[in-house]
């Protein structure tokens, strides 16, 4: 079978375009859904995986560091945008820019919803707006930083916290939050899906596949699940 | 390598904070609960007996999530409770819950098989020696339980002390107020490179977690030896 | 006191049947192993709720099942001298013994020194229940029945692994307790010297039956009964009288119907009315009154009924009549055949006063 | 067999301090409650390792803590009847029963079904211990440990809650193992009357120490015992050998040094060697040959001492030489005034031949 | 709701294998370990005891991680125990193995407190009825401690049956090898919109367990019937 590590987001979108016509070749696959950070550890202790999806760049550098990417396999698969959400019942509104006044919207005593800002992509690439923003310190004690960016939509869903920031295509599929406004690409790192082939796998169809995973159709799934479709030139990234 | 961040230290503080708080406030319905398991028949025993486990059975980011859903600003009780000052969410109260339901089922099953250990007919003695029912609980069954009651607050303890799941879901992250150690930990393996973090701060959980577990042993051998003789 | 029962309980394979009421004073229960005693007991002590019963003691109904009245055993008043110590293991035996004593919240009218000296148990009071022996756990949960002041004493088999002398000390204060405390006991026993030292009423039980119930006089004199009290332990009970001590030679002489009795020397004062046990074995029958013997009491009677022990044995039980008092005599056949014993015959029992002693002579309940 | 201990254990309040040997047959252990009976025969069993032990069987050394030997427990094929039955409560009566014998994997001689019967289990089999009375776990109990087919039998107050025919039912069976298999039997209990039935030795204890070792004869009979042994039980034993059956009126004669005795009928083969004990309280003292009595047995003999049973007591213990056996007789002080004993005095002691019965007669061993 | 997909089936008996094999595979050690803490003394008994309790307190991530790093293919035992054949990385054999290692300090504290209250006087009896030590362990103890037996066995199957992020980070998420109902779960909670589909499983999951507990609970009951009569 076609082993396929792909990070737990993404898990949809794939399940769609792996049951989907002729998006891909058709062949036995398996994928395994986990954090990028579990996939990359079990993929340096010798899983079996063909090909890896990681729903950040870091954990992708970790594994290539580690030689274990078949070279020249690796590309961009997709790209994300970070928002701003509320409780769907909200009524609050925001522009985004620098310095706005995102503590007045958390009220006297409301919290950010954020994933952890340490650890997760979406809570480092959040807090990267945040201070490019110049509005870190403001909200920085006032934070309540989930596992991973499911447990902050939580949060914001069922209007725990007044405010969150997530991935687009989490708000996107979320009925009970609504997107304020989107970070502007430019006050944080992109947020890139890197994927590749493993250097340890021989299944013959793996390239294929992950050829597949680019293609138009599999980008149409990925767009209506939220996801940015990268430009194929940025593809080598 | 054993010199602590203030920000670790503080979540090592908050941890035993929240994990003895959690055993200790659990302790009293795991006793009710443990005793209504062993001794009374009633209907819908068996529904309380598969209820208690629900917390090992269901995924831990599970539990987090009813609890959020239950606990929450916004939950039933959550809403009551805060009408009368009790507030769980994003509050180390609410990791304190997050780990005492998530230990209950070790308290309440460690205590159940003390009780059901304990011989009747000594309760039956102290009955006819004058004590109500519930004196005789107190004054026979319980103290005569207490190995069980020591290994349930043990087990309860380790277990709160490790745990995380839950926790983040239902009360996140937050520095100085929700995150414990295992959260701190968690983050550090989430990073490329923390292994080594990670390692050292969970060295130094199994280092307090010992010392209690420890002397609950001390506990429990002496109690053991006053009843061997 | 009197004690009212009536209980049905079916354990199914055992079924107790027992319907009795006993005077005041001491209730011994006497059966065989298996007998039903333990089960009878626990219903009296509310630990078990028989499928009929109605148990009342001066008339304080404790369980009633037709009128659906059944009183937790905590407050039922009734102290219980386990057949198995049930001591608490992880209590030491001051508090072991205080237990009770917290419980009933009364008035301290029993000394707790004087019960503990007198069971012996004062070096014991710090040890846990684990590290006793089973003669001292076994007193230390008759202390701690005593203490916890009931209304009514149940024990099981209390005394069953004493040595006699320790027997010795705490029978008479059993007497005592219900005596001037006027303290009902329902004492369940193997040990027909205990039973008739102690009882007023005695109750037989059978597989599960009342076999017969009655004032020790009757029952250890009926000789049907013998296959159940043992014709070993076959006697009379006669009621006497004090009337004199002989200070000289440390005896005391007792007034019955049957004549003077001597027994060693009594501390009870003239007057008192005693029992006065004389054991079908312990009786040698002569047709002239003895002279140069040992033997100091002679009564003279004419025999009422011979009844051969069982079937086939070389002993008849005799039945006399001294003065309208019961004595049994245990003799062989051939010596009945030699004496030519017959009813009505006059002859004169012998009885040593050596045989006459502690086991013998028990204090009369009111 | 040859029993012989030498046992040292300090439990820190309470030292037990034990160095006898014994003969074959049943050695009684005898002592007031708290004497150091259990701890003894735990340290016997292996149950309890004693800071100084040397135990040995037929010199089979089941502990030398001098050499470092400590047979366990498994391995010293001892059958323990337990003071507390020790059931085991997850297991059927039948199963309990068979647990030894499982382990024992020895050759069945000895009769499952007829052990069984004799203890009165049979409809028990199928229960489980918990709803047991208390002497059918008794019962159990010995069972258990007569079917693991020990070579030396440890029997802790086994018969202490039976009534007393079941008593009557058990006892000759354990003499019939005791003489038939020749199974050596160390029995502790309060009860003189099993005692002197059974034992070939006797040890006292008292207060962890060993009082007095020596054969039932010896101790019963020495009355400088009767604090420990008891008064009431005071009597002298004689070897008697079973001379002629008197079928017609089911007696038997036994030859003794002293002269003829009957005794109740017994199923014993002509020939037969016995131990008979006459108790001091049965003997009448008569300076005549009393005639016209329903006492069959009348022995001459001479005073040889009085002894007061105690300081101003009211009897005397009449100690008599019969033609080299030794009777003793308890007299009130006053009859021995009247009758004017002296030493040297011929007297006749008159016995009745009922109060010669199952507790005193016990088959000899070897 | 209840219809399951291929995959939600395979998740389901996958789980029930892993939760079974984990649960009697690690009894036998359970019980040995149980034994040893309960009734003897040797160096190092402190050390054992708080060992035994490590996977209660360690965050179950970093037990998953330990796990890969001992036993994953390139591993000190991983590579050594390939040798003679035996794989758990990425086999469901390895979700067993994480499961049982969660549930072990639950397994044995419950033997261990069952095994206490066994009265060492039946223990005497049996070895003076002549059974070697080892057959009254088995022919007493362990029948006597069979309350503690049956409730580790289910505090051990239960957890076994919620454990997920020690499988997880040790063997993945396979479908059809690693994938059990917890994992399955927890799938479903990383994606937007996957709450409803994870509450149908949790619900499924709870379901079954709660069976398996109402069957061992007819178990004890019979069995302590069985003992008190
Ligand atoms: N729970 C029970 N289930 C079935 N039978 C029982 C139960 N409890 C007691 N029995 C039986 O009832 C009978 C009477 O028991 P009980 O304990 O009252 O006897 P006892 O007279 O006290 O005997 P002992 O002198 O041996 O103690 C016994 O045969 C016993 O086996
Ligand atoms: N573990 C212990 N620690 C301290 N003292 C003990 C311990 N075990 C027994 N003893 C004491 O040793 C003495 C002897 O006990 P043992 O059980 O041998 O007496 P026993 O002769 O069998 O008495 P009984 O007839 O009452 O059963 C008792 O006074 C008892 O309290
Ligand atoms: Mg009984
Ligand atoms: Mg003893």
């Amino acid at each position: 079978d076609l082993l396929v590590f792909a990070a737990a987001s993404l898990k949809t979108a794939l399940d769609e375009i792996k049951t989907g016509q002729s998006i891909v070749p058709p062949a036995q696959v398996k994928i395994s859904y986990a954090a990028s950070s579990a996939l990359a550890k079990q993929i340096e202790a010798g899983a079996p995986a063909d090909l890896f999806l990681s729903a950040d760049l870091d954990w992708m550098d970790y594994v290539e560091r580690k030689k274990l990417v078949k070279p020249g396999t690796r590309g961009t698969l997709l790209g994300n945008r970070i928002v701003l959400i509320a409780p769907a019942g909200s009524k609050a509104s925001v522009k985004i820019a620098p310095g706005f006044d995102l503590a007045g919207l958390l009220g006297k005593d409301g919290r950010l919803a954020m994933a952890d800002v340490n650890a997760v992509p979406a809570g480092k690439y959040g807090k990267a707006a945040l201070q490019a923003l110049q509005v870190w310190p403001s909200v920085q004690p006032r934070l309540a930083q989930g596992e991973n960016v499911r447990a902050t939509l939580l949060l914001v869903a069922r209007g725990e916290a007044p405010a969150g920031i997530v991935y687009a295509s989490d708000a996107a599929v979320e009925k009970n939050v609504r997107a304020l406004d989107a970070f502007p690409a430019n006050t944080h790192p992109p947020i890139l899906y890197p994927a590749a082939q493993l250097s340890d796998s021989r299944h013959p169809q793996a390239a294929a596949w992950l050829a597949g995973l680019r293609s138009a159709a599999a980008k149409a799934v990925f767009a209506k699940n939220g996801f940015t479709v990268i430009a194929a030139h940025a593809a080598t990234n | 390598m054993l010199s602590l961040t203030p920000e670790e230290t503080t979540a090592i503080l908050l941890s035993l904070k929240v994990a003895s708080v959690a055993t200790l406030g659990s302790l009293p319905f795991g006793v009710l609960i443990a005793w209504l398991l062993a001794r009374k028949t009633f209907p819908g025993k068996a529904l309380l007996d598969a209820l208690v486990h629900l917390p090992l059975i269901i995924p831990p980011v599970v539990t987090g999530y009813l609890l959020l859903l239950l606990f929450g600003k916004r939950g039933p009780l959550g809403s009551w409770l805060a009408e009368i000052g009790i507030v769980f969410a994003f509050r180390w109260t609410g990791a304190a819950l997050a780990c005492a339901v998530m230990g209950f089922p070790l308290l309440v099953r460690a205590i159940r098989l003390s009780m059901e250990a304990v011989d009747p007919r000594l309760e039956a003695a102290g009955r006819t020696l004058g004590a109500h029912p519930a004196l005789v609980f107190l004054t026979v069954t319980l103290p005569l339980s207490l190995p069980g009651i020591l290994a349930g607050v043990v087990l309860s303890f380790a277990r709160a002390f490790g745990e995380f799941g839950a926790t983040v879901t239902f009360v996140s992250n937050i520095p100085g107020e929700t995150q414990t150690l295992p959260t701190a930990i968690y983050t550090f393996t989430q990073v490329p490179g923390g292994d080594a973090q990670a390692l050292r701060l969970t060295l130094i959980s199994i280092a307090i977690a010992a010392v209690a577990i420890l002397l609950s042993e001390l506990l429990a051998r002496r109690s053991a030896r006053r009843v061997l003789g | 006191m009197s004690l009212e029962i009536d209980i049905a309980h079916d354990y199914g394979g055992f079924a107790l049947q027992a319907q009795f009421a006993c005077a005041p004073g001491l209730t011994a229960l006497f059966g065989r192993s298996g007998a039903g005693k333990t089960t009878l007991v626990n219903a009296i002590a509310g630990l078990l709720t028989p499928q009929r019963a109605r148990i009342s003691i001066n008339g304080r109904v404790l369980a009633d099942t037709g009128n659906g009245i059944n009183v937790p055993p905590h407050q039922r008043r009734i102290g219980y001298v386990f057949q198995d110590a049930r001591l608490f293991p992880h209590l030491t035996v001051r508090n072991n013994l205080l237990y009770g004593r917290f419980f009933a919240r009364r008035d301290d009218d029993i000394d707790f020194g004087h019960i503990v000296d007198l069971l012996g148990i004062a070096q014991l009071l710090q040890r846990r229940p684990a590290t006793l022996s089973g003669g001292e756990k076994q007193r230390v949960a008759i202390g701690r029945a005593l203490l916890s002041r009931p209304e009514l004493l149940l024990m099981d088999e209390p005394l069953a692994s004493l040595d006699g002398a320790r027997k010795d000390e705490i029978l008479p204060y059993l007497e005592r307790l219900r005596d001037e405390l006027r303290l009902p006991i329902v004492y369940v026993s193997h040990a027909i010297p205990e039973v008739t030292r102690l009882a007023d009423t005695v109750v037989l039980l059978s597989d599960g039956r009342v076999q017969a119930v009655g004032s020790v006089e009757d029952l250890t004199a009926r000789l049907d009964l013998f296959p159940l009290t043992g014709r070993y332990e076959a006697g009379a009970v006669l009621n006497a009288t004090l009337v004199r001590h002989d200070e000289a030679w440390g005896l005391s002489v007792l007034q019955t119907r049957a004549g003077d009795v001597m027994v060693p020397r009594l501390e009870r004062a003239l007057g008192t009315a005693l029992r006065i046990r004389i054991r079908a074995r312990d009786v040698t029958l002569a047709l002239t009154p003895p002279t140069g013997t040992s033997a100091l009491n002679i009564l003279p009677g004419t025999v009422a009924e011979l009844q051969p022990s069982s079937e086939g044995a070389p002993q008849v039980e005799v039945r006399l009549d001294c003065h309208g008092d019961t004595v049994l005599a245990r003799v062989t056949r051939l010596s009945a055949d030699r004496l030519d014993l017959q009813p009505g015959k006059p002859v004169y029992a012998m009885i040593k006063t050596v045989a006459l002693d502690g086991g013998s002579l028990g204090g009369r309940g009111r």
